[in-house]
């Protein structure tokens, strides 16, 4: 019984060493975007909150906790409250699959693949009540598309992944990455191309970011989902969509990049090693991809969006289910290690 | 000691509460399509749990084929459910009576 | 030796004949029709006189031979064949020349009639079912041939099917012929159960064995077999040749055309019975009984049938009571076991009585379908040949010597005088006395009809039409003696009415003339006995001139001739005088009267019940509407299940789950 | 009480709880968010019963897809939820009744009492495979069929129901992706020639 107790206790511990510095993670990621977003657009960026404004998101995080919460009249309250904890949990809850390092997991489950599928379609909940119990059109209506973007772009996604367990012949992603070893070549990028851009993009569709972000669609309807949210609530959604922004970087990583693995030969000492800022390396690159995109793209009309998901990257991706089946077949691409 | 015993009656506790949920709410097509859903989950726990109990991988496996059949059934009828209220602006199931001898 | 050829021939031609008038009838028209049918029986009476010739002249053995057959039942062969002896070949004789005849007096006679080539076709087919009767060599062809007449009969009674006493008087003579071949198919049974054969020669091969067998109809009472088989088989001629008390029929069919009266129901058709049971002789033979009833039937009805014509003043229906007085004798020669007698008569029967409708019919031709005799008189200077020949076949009916029903009706009123079974004495007194009432009828007929002053007048003016008059009695044009197509085929009976007995009676009656066609045990043999007293036609006739018939005979005569031509008003007082015998005798000793009440009365009160009780109320109220409003109560409630609530459907589902889990939990395992 | 009874009891209680909302509550959002409560307990219930492939498809399928679904029809379609709920106290005791007896009928028929057997250890159940692979390999072998037949009534599923909604309104433009690319370059621009205007206080000449 105090066995298990212990357990108990030392799982929690490690949960929060991996939330605490996820948190932060986002925070200095907000600092990042508008810093990079700034250069892109030839201004400052937050410049004015501590040395090179580093601690404006702090400020922000401060400011949105201070203020007060409004709930619009005829609001359901109860699911008011609850959409922003359901747009949150999942976003942390696939955290518990993902592998930092060769033995560095929370959780190694046989199926974690299939546990991140589940953690990030639960996160639609969240939307799509925050847009209902609003008791707002704006933020019905933003639910609604947010609600039909998300559910059409994970069949992509999850097609996607299944060419990559149907490569790696797993669905633990400790796995995964082990199956990539033997250098950059052996990565899944490479015979996955098409997947991997396609899991990219519809990452960036299923977290509502630019130029999917039709969701918030600030020009059209005002902000969206989370328009009637304001305070720590608002700061919920804020927190799950950038956690979200971070797991895809992530899990691009693993999936197609290699996680942990150096693209270096092993006899370069140190860097051909396999080691998490490898994978740190890798996410920041993917994450930055985000941002770029912001600052570069312009939003999708709806249809568009719609378009690209159902007739474009599906049709793609089952295709490239066939191949990667070959593929495997064929021993063409055999798993490393 | 968690027992076979166990799952089972939650599965039947369940079913009943699904049989219970279409007698009470015999109006509302939707509560109906969720109570089907429950009974199906419960029938799908006495599978697992028996294939789990029995080593028999065939309880899995046919789970897999219900909740096949049954996310093409709830689509479905989804489906057709919106084509009723688009035709008849309710879901009320007593006044959908076409059927009556 | 007789050709199968010839016999076909004889049967199929006027089969041809009637095919052709009544299928083609529109397409041949008018001519055609009588034509092809005249032709037809033409070709069957030549073939017949040939035939008959070749068995009495040419020496040639009977022909018995089965043609084709029918269908075989379990040992049970039905065959159609001929059996042409001499008895048939006498029939076929008669019956295809009386058909002939009224064939060309019908081209006449129909003249104007709309149904003219119906009529021939009917005609002739009738004449191919009563040769198929006469000819057949069993059971099964003979009942074919049988129904076939009757049938024929029943669409020529009817033939004014506008006319809804035709209808009806149709209807009647079928229904009433019904009852009588019911107990005929029976009889047919009975033989073929006890005789185990359809055949004719192998039956009464057979006859023999019937002496002692017996069959409990009512239980306990034990009736011979051979009795039950003729007393069956005669209920069938009774029918058909209208013998007491199933005569009903023939008076009323007298609604059809006369020369329908002239050939079914005179010559031809109602003779069937007296020719199946000569025909059935080696049966009727063994069995006394059957005889007694033959005769006792057959005589009461010479008499008392004979008096009904009496008091009847329809022309057609004072010969057609004739002609049931003739069958009456005809039939108690039969009971005599005199067959030849019987036969005898038959044939000049068919004579003398075709010339008398045939008369009738060219009475009422002259008198434009005028048939009441009160409204006739002194129509001898008017039509002297029909008034000749009409004089010929009254005194040939009246047995005036030497007159071919002379010879004849004597030899049956001696017959039965000698017969000694049981009722020859009350039979002897019928026939005995129906001489008289003969010879009134028939001079009563004679004086109202040509005697005497002119009863009706003549009006050009009046109304002019088939269907009748304006006012009864009353005629558009003179009476004229008719075209020679009626008046040739008078002429033409006339002759064998008035000579046929003369030159037949010794062959027929004494000769042997049947030969094995008709058999009688020695000691019922009565013409035997009178063969020893008979010295020759010549002789029997100038000795008759000292017999109680004769002057019975001559009485009759004498007493009308006074009463209607002398004190015309006598009937009339005669007729109060006699007061409630003469109703009885003028309602026909209330036969139909009676019969309404019993048989019509009852079969509506029957058929009353049975539709309302059986058929409206069981059949169509319980069995029909009542399932049908079964099915639609049970509807009613089962539709209320059927709600359409998808809800309702769920219930029933988990009900049903519970208690089939229910029926789980309590039924202990096996 | 090992903690694998307790995991047990703790989302058995959600899983009934959910359910319980799932048929009493007044707003159908509520009861769809109940019933994905109740999914999601069972698929913990399933976890403890090493189904993990299946409790994370039940997941996936049910909590991510279905029932989604549900709510954007319950959503969108303007319920009533009072004519709904019509006769909710007067078929509650009909409903608690009927499903109380049918509960004994079935805790009696499954004779309860004689399944209180300890699960096998799972390794031993899979023969060493992990849950996934030893479905999979059931599915794949022995089952290939039904499960081409599964794939089936999933196309057929797919096809059905858009079909069944799908409507085209009059009047909404829509975007076609090969119209626009096989543009030619004069259908772009359409020159007019307009006559020049005359009077009025236009300053043509």
């Amino acid at each position: 019984m105090l066995a298990e107790l212990l357990l108990v206790l030392w799982t929690l511990a490690k949960v929060l060493a991996i939330v605490l510095p996820l948190v932060i993670a986002v925070a200095m990621f907000v600092y990042w975007e508008r810093k990079v977003i700034g250069w892109m657009h030839v201004r400052m960026g937050p410049n004015q909150i501590g040395p090179l404004g580093l601690m404006q998101a702090f400020a922000d995080v401060a400011k949105l906790l201070l203020k007060e919460i409004v709930v619009p009249t005829n609001a359901n309250r109860f699911l008011f409250f609850l959409a922003p904890m359901l747009a949150l949990v999942p976003a942390l809850a696939a955290w518990a699959v993902i592998p930092f390092s060769d033995g560095l997991v929370l959780a190694n489950i046989n199926a974690g693949v299939l546990y991140l599928l589940a953690m990030t379609s639960m996160g639609v909940y969240g939307i799509i009540l925050a847009g209902w119990a609003s008791n707002s059109r704006y933020a019905l209506l933003g639910a609604m598309r947010s609600a039909a973007q998300v559910v059409s772009y994970e069949l992509a996604m999850g097609l996607a992944l299944v060419c990559v367990l149907v490569l790696a012949g797993s669905l633990n992603l400790s796995d995964i990455v082990t199956a990539q070893s033997g250098g950059l070549l052996h990565w899944f990028w490479l015979p996955l191309l098409p997947m991997a851009v396609v899991y990219f993009i519809s990452g960036v569709a299923e977290t509502n970011r630019a130029p999917f972000d039709v969701a918030e669609g600030e020009s059209e309807i005002v902000a969206g989902f989370h328009v009637e949210y304001s305070g720590s609530a608002f700061a919920l959604f804020f927190l799950a969509e950038y956690a979200n922004m971070i797991l895809v970087a992530f899990l691009t990583s693993i999936l197609f990049l290699g996680g942990w693995l150096s693209p270096f030969p092993a006899t370069w000492g140190l860097i051909g090693h396999g080691s998490f800022f490898w994978l740190l390396a890798k996410a920041f690159v993917v994450a930055f991809l985000f941002l770029w995109f912001r600052a570069s793209f312009p939003r999708y009309r709806y249809d568009q969006i719609m378009r690209l998901g159902w007739k474009v990257f599906i049709p793609i991706a089952l295709v490239w289910v066939l191949v990667a089946g070959l593929l495997k077949y064929f021993h063409i691409v055999a798993p490393g290690a | 000691m968690i027992s076979l015993a166990h799952f089972i009656v939650l599965g039947a506790v369940l079913f009943c509460i699904a049989v219970a949920g279409i007698f009470i709410n015999r109006k509302n097509v939707i509560v109906l399509l969720m109570a089907i859903e429950l009974m199906l989950l419960a029938v799908n726990t006495n599978f697992i749990a028996f294939s789990r109990f029995f080593g028999d991988v065939s309880g899995q496996v046919f789970v897999f084929f219900i909740l096949t059949v049954a996310a093409a059934e709830s689509a479905i009828g989804l489906a057709i459910l919106t084509l009723l209220f688009r035709n008849r602006r309710t879901i009320n199931v007593a006044e959908f009576d076409d059927l009556r001898g | 030796m007789i050709s199968t050829a010839t016999l076909l021939a004889i049967v199929l031609a006027p089969l041809a004949g009637a095919i052709l008038a009544g299928l083609l009838g529109r397409k041949i028209g008018r001519t055609g029709a009588h034509s092809v049918t005249i032709l037809g029986v033409g070709i069957a009476c030549i073939l017949s006189i040939r035939v008959l010739y070749q068995l009495v002249w040419g020496g040639a053995p009977a022909y018995n031979q089965d043609i084709y057959t029918w269908f075989q039942i379990g040992g049970i062969g039905a065959n159609v064949g001929f059996l042409v002896d001499r008895l048939s070949a006498m029939m076929m004789v008669v019956v295809t020349f009386v058909s002939l005849m009224v064939h060309v007096y019908t081209v006449g006679y129909m003249a104007d009639d709309d149904g003219y080539q119906r009529f021939f076709s009917y005609i002739a087919l009738f004449t191919f079912f009563m040769l198929m009767l006469v000819m057949s060599n069993n059971f099964l062809q003979l009942f074919f041939g049988w129904e076939g007449v009757g049938l024929v009969s029943y669409l020529l009674i009817g033939f004014w099917f506008k006319k809804p006493s035709a209808s009806y008087a149709g209807m009647k003579a079928f229904i009433v012929n019904r009852v009588g071949d019911l107990g005929f198919v029976l009889g047919i049974a009975a033989a073929l159960h006890f005789l185990g054969s359809l055949d004719y020669s192998t039956a009464f091969a057979h006859a023999p064995s019937l002496t002692g067998q017996t069959v409990e109809v009512i239980g306990g009472h034990p009736w011979s077999a051979a009795t039950l088989i003729c007393i069956l088989l005669f209920i069938g001629a009774m029918g058909k040749s209208a013998q007491v008390p199933l005569h009903v029929w023939l008076p009323d069919s007298m609604e059809g055309p006369t020369p329908i009266s002239a050939l079914i129901h005179a010559a031809t058709m109602v003779t069937a019975g007296v020719f199946m049971v000569a025909r059935m002789s080696p049966l009727f033979e063994l069995s006394g009984t059957a005889l007694s009833v033959v005769m006792v039937t057959g005589a009461t009805g010479a008499f008392f049938l004979g008096l009904i014509g009496i008091t009847q003043f329809d022309i057609k229906r004072v010969i057609a009571y004739s002609t049931l007085s003739q069958l009456g004798y005809m039939m108690a020669a039969l009971g005599a076991s005199a067959y030849a007698a019987g036969i005898f008569h038959l044939m000049t029967h068919a004579f003398f009585k075709a010339l008398l409708f045939l008369g009738a019919g060219s009475v009422i031709m002259a008198m434009h379908h005028e048939q009441d005799m009160r409204h006739m008189g002194g129509l001898r200077r008017y039509m002297p040949i029909t008034y000749a020949t009409m004089w010929i076949g009254s005194l040939a009916l009246c047995g005036i010597p030497p007159f071919a029903g002379f010879y004849s009706k004597d030899a049956i009123i001696e017959a039965v005088g000698a017969s000694h079974v049981w009722g020859a004495g009350y039979a002897y007194w019928c026939v005995l006395l129906g001489v008289f009432v003969t010879a009134t009828y028939t001079f009563r007929m004679m004086h109202l009809t040509f005697h005497g002053a002119p009863r009706f007048r003549v009006d050009p003016h009046a109304g002019h039409g088939h269907d009748g008059h304006a006012e009864p009695g009353v005629l558009a044009h003179a009476p004229h003696e008719t075209p020679w197509v009626v008046t040739v085929p008078l002429v033409l009976l006339a002759i064998p009415s008035l000579a046929i007995g003369y030159f037949a009676a010794r062959p027929l009656l004494y000769g042997g003339f049947f030969g094995s066609a008709i058999s009688v045990l020695p000691a019922h043999d009565v013409l035997a006995g009178m063969a020893a007293e008979f010295h020759g036609p010549l002789a029997l006739a100038v000795h008759s001139l000292a017999t109680t018939p004769f002057w019975l005979a001559i009485a009759g005569i004498a007493l009308t001739s006074y009463i209607y031509l002398l004190k015309p008003t006598l009937a009339g007082t005669i007729s109060k005088a006699l007061g409630p015998l003469y109703r009885i005798v003028d309602h026909k000793f209330y036969f139909d009267e009676l019969y309404t009440a019993l048989f019509a009365r009852g079969s509506v009160a029957l058929g009353k019940a049975l539709w309302k009780g059986a058929d409206a109320g069981a059949i169509d109220g319980l069995v029909v509407n009542g399932s049908a409003s079964l099915v639609g109560r049970i509807a009613r409630r089962a539709r209320t299940l059927q709600s359409g609530y998808l809800y309702h459907y769920a219930f029933a589902m988990i009900v049903g789950l519970i208690l089939l889990l229910a029926g789980f939990v309590l039924v202990p395992h096996a | 009480m090992s903690i694998e009874l307790l995991a047990f009891y703790f989302f058995a209680f959600f899983a009934v709880l959910g359910a319980l909302l799932v048929i009493s509550l007044r707003n159908p959002v509520h009861a769809v968010l109940s019933l994905v409560l109740t999914f999601f307990s069972m698929a913990s219930i399933w976890m403890l019963l090493r189904a993990e492939f299946l409790a994370l498809v039940l997941i996936v399928v049910y909590v991510g897809a279905v029932m989604v679904l549900f709510l954007f029809v319950v959503m969108m379609l303007d319920i009533k939820v009072a004519a709904a709920r019509e006769g909710f106290i007067r078929y509650l005791p009909v409903g608690i009744g009927v499903a109380a007896v049918m509960l004994a009928e079935m805790v009696a028929l499954l004779g309860v009492r004689a399944m209180h057997v300890a699960p096998p250890p799972s390794a031993a159940v899979m023969g060493g495979q992990a849950n996934v692979v030893w479905i999979g390999r059931a599915l794949y072998t022995e089952y290939l069929l039904p499960f081409e037949l599964a794939a089936m009534i999933l196309t057929v599923g797919i096809v059905a129901a858009v079909a069944l909604t799908l409507r085209r309104r009059p009047g909404v433009r829509h975007q076609d992706a090969a119209r626009q690319v096989a543009v030619s370059a004069h259908e772009r621009v359409r020159l007019v020639s307009m006559p020049a205007e005359r009077g009025g206080n236009g300053a043509q000449p």
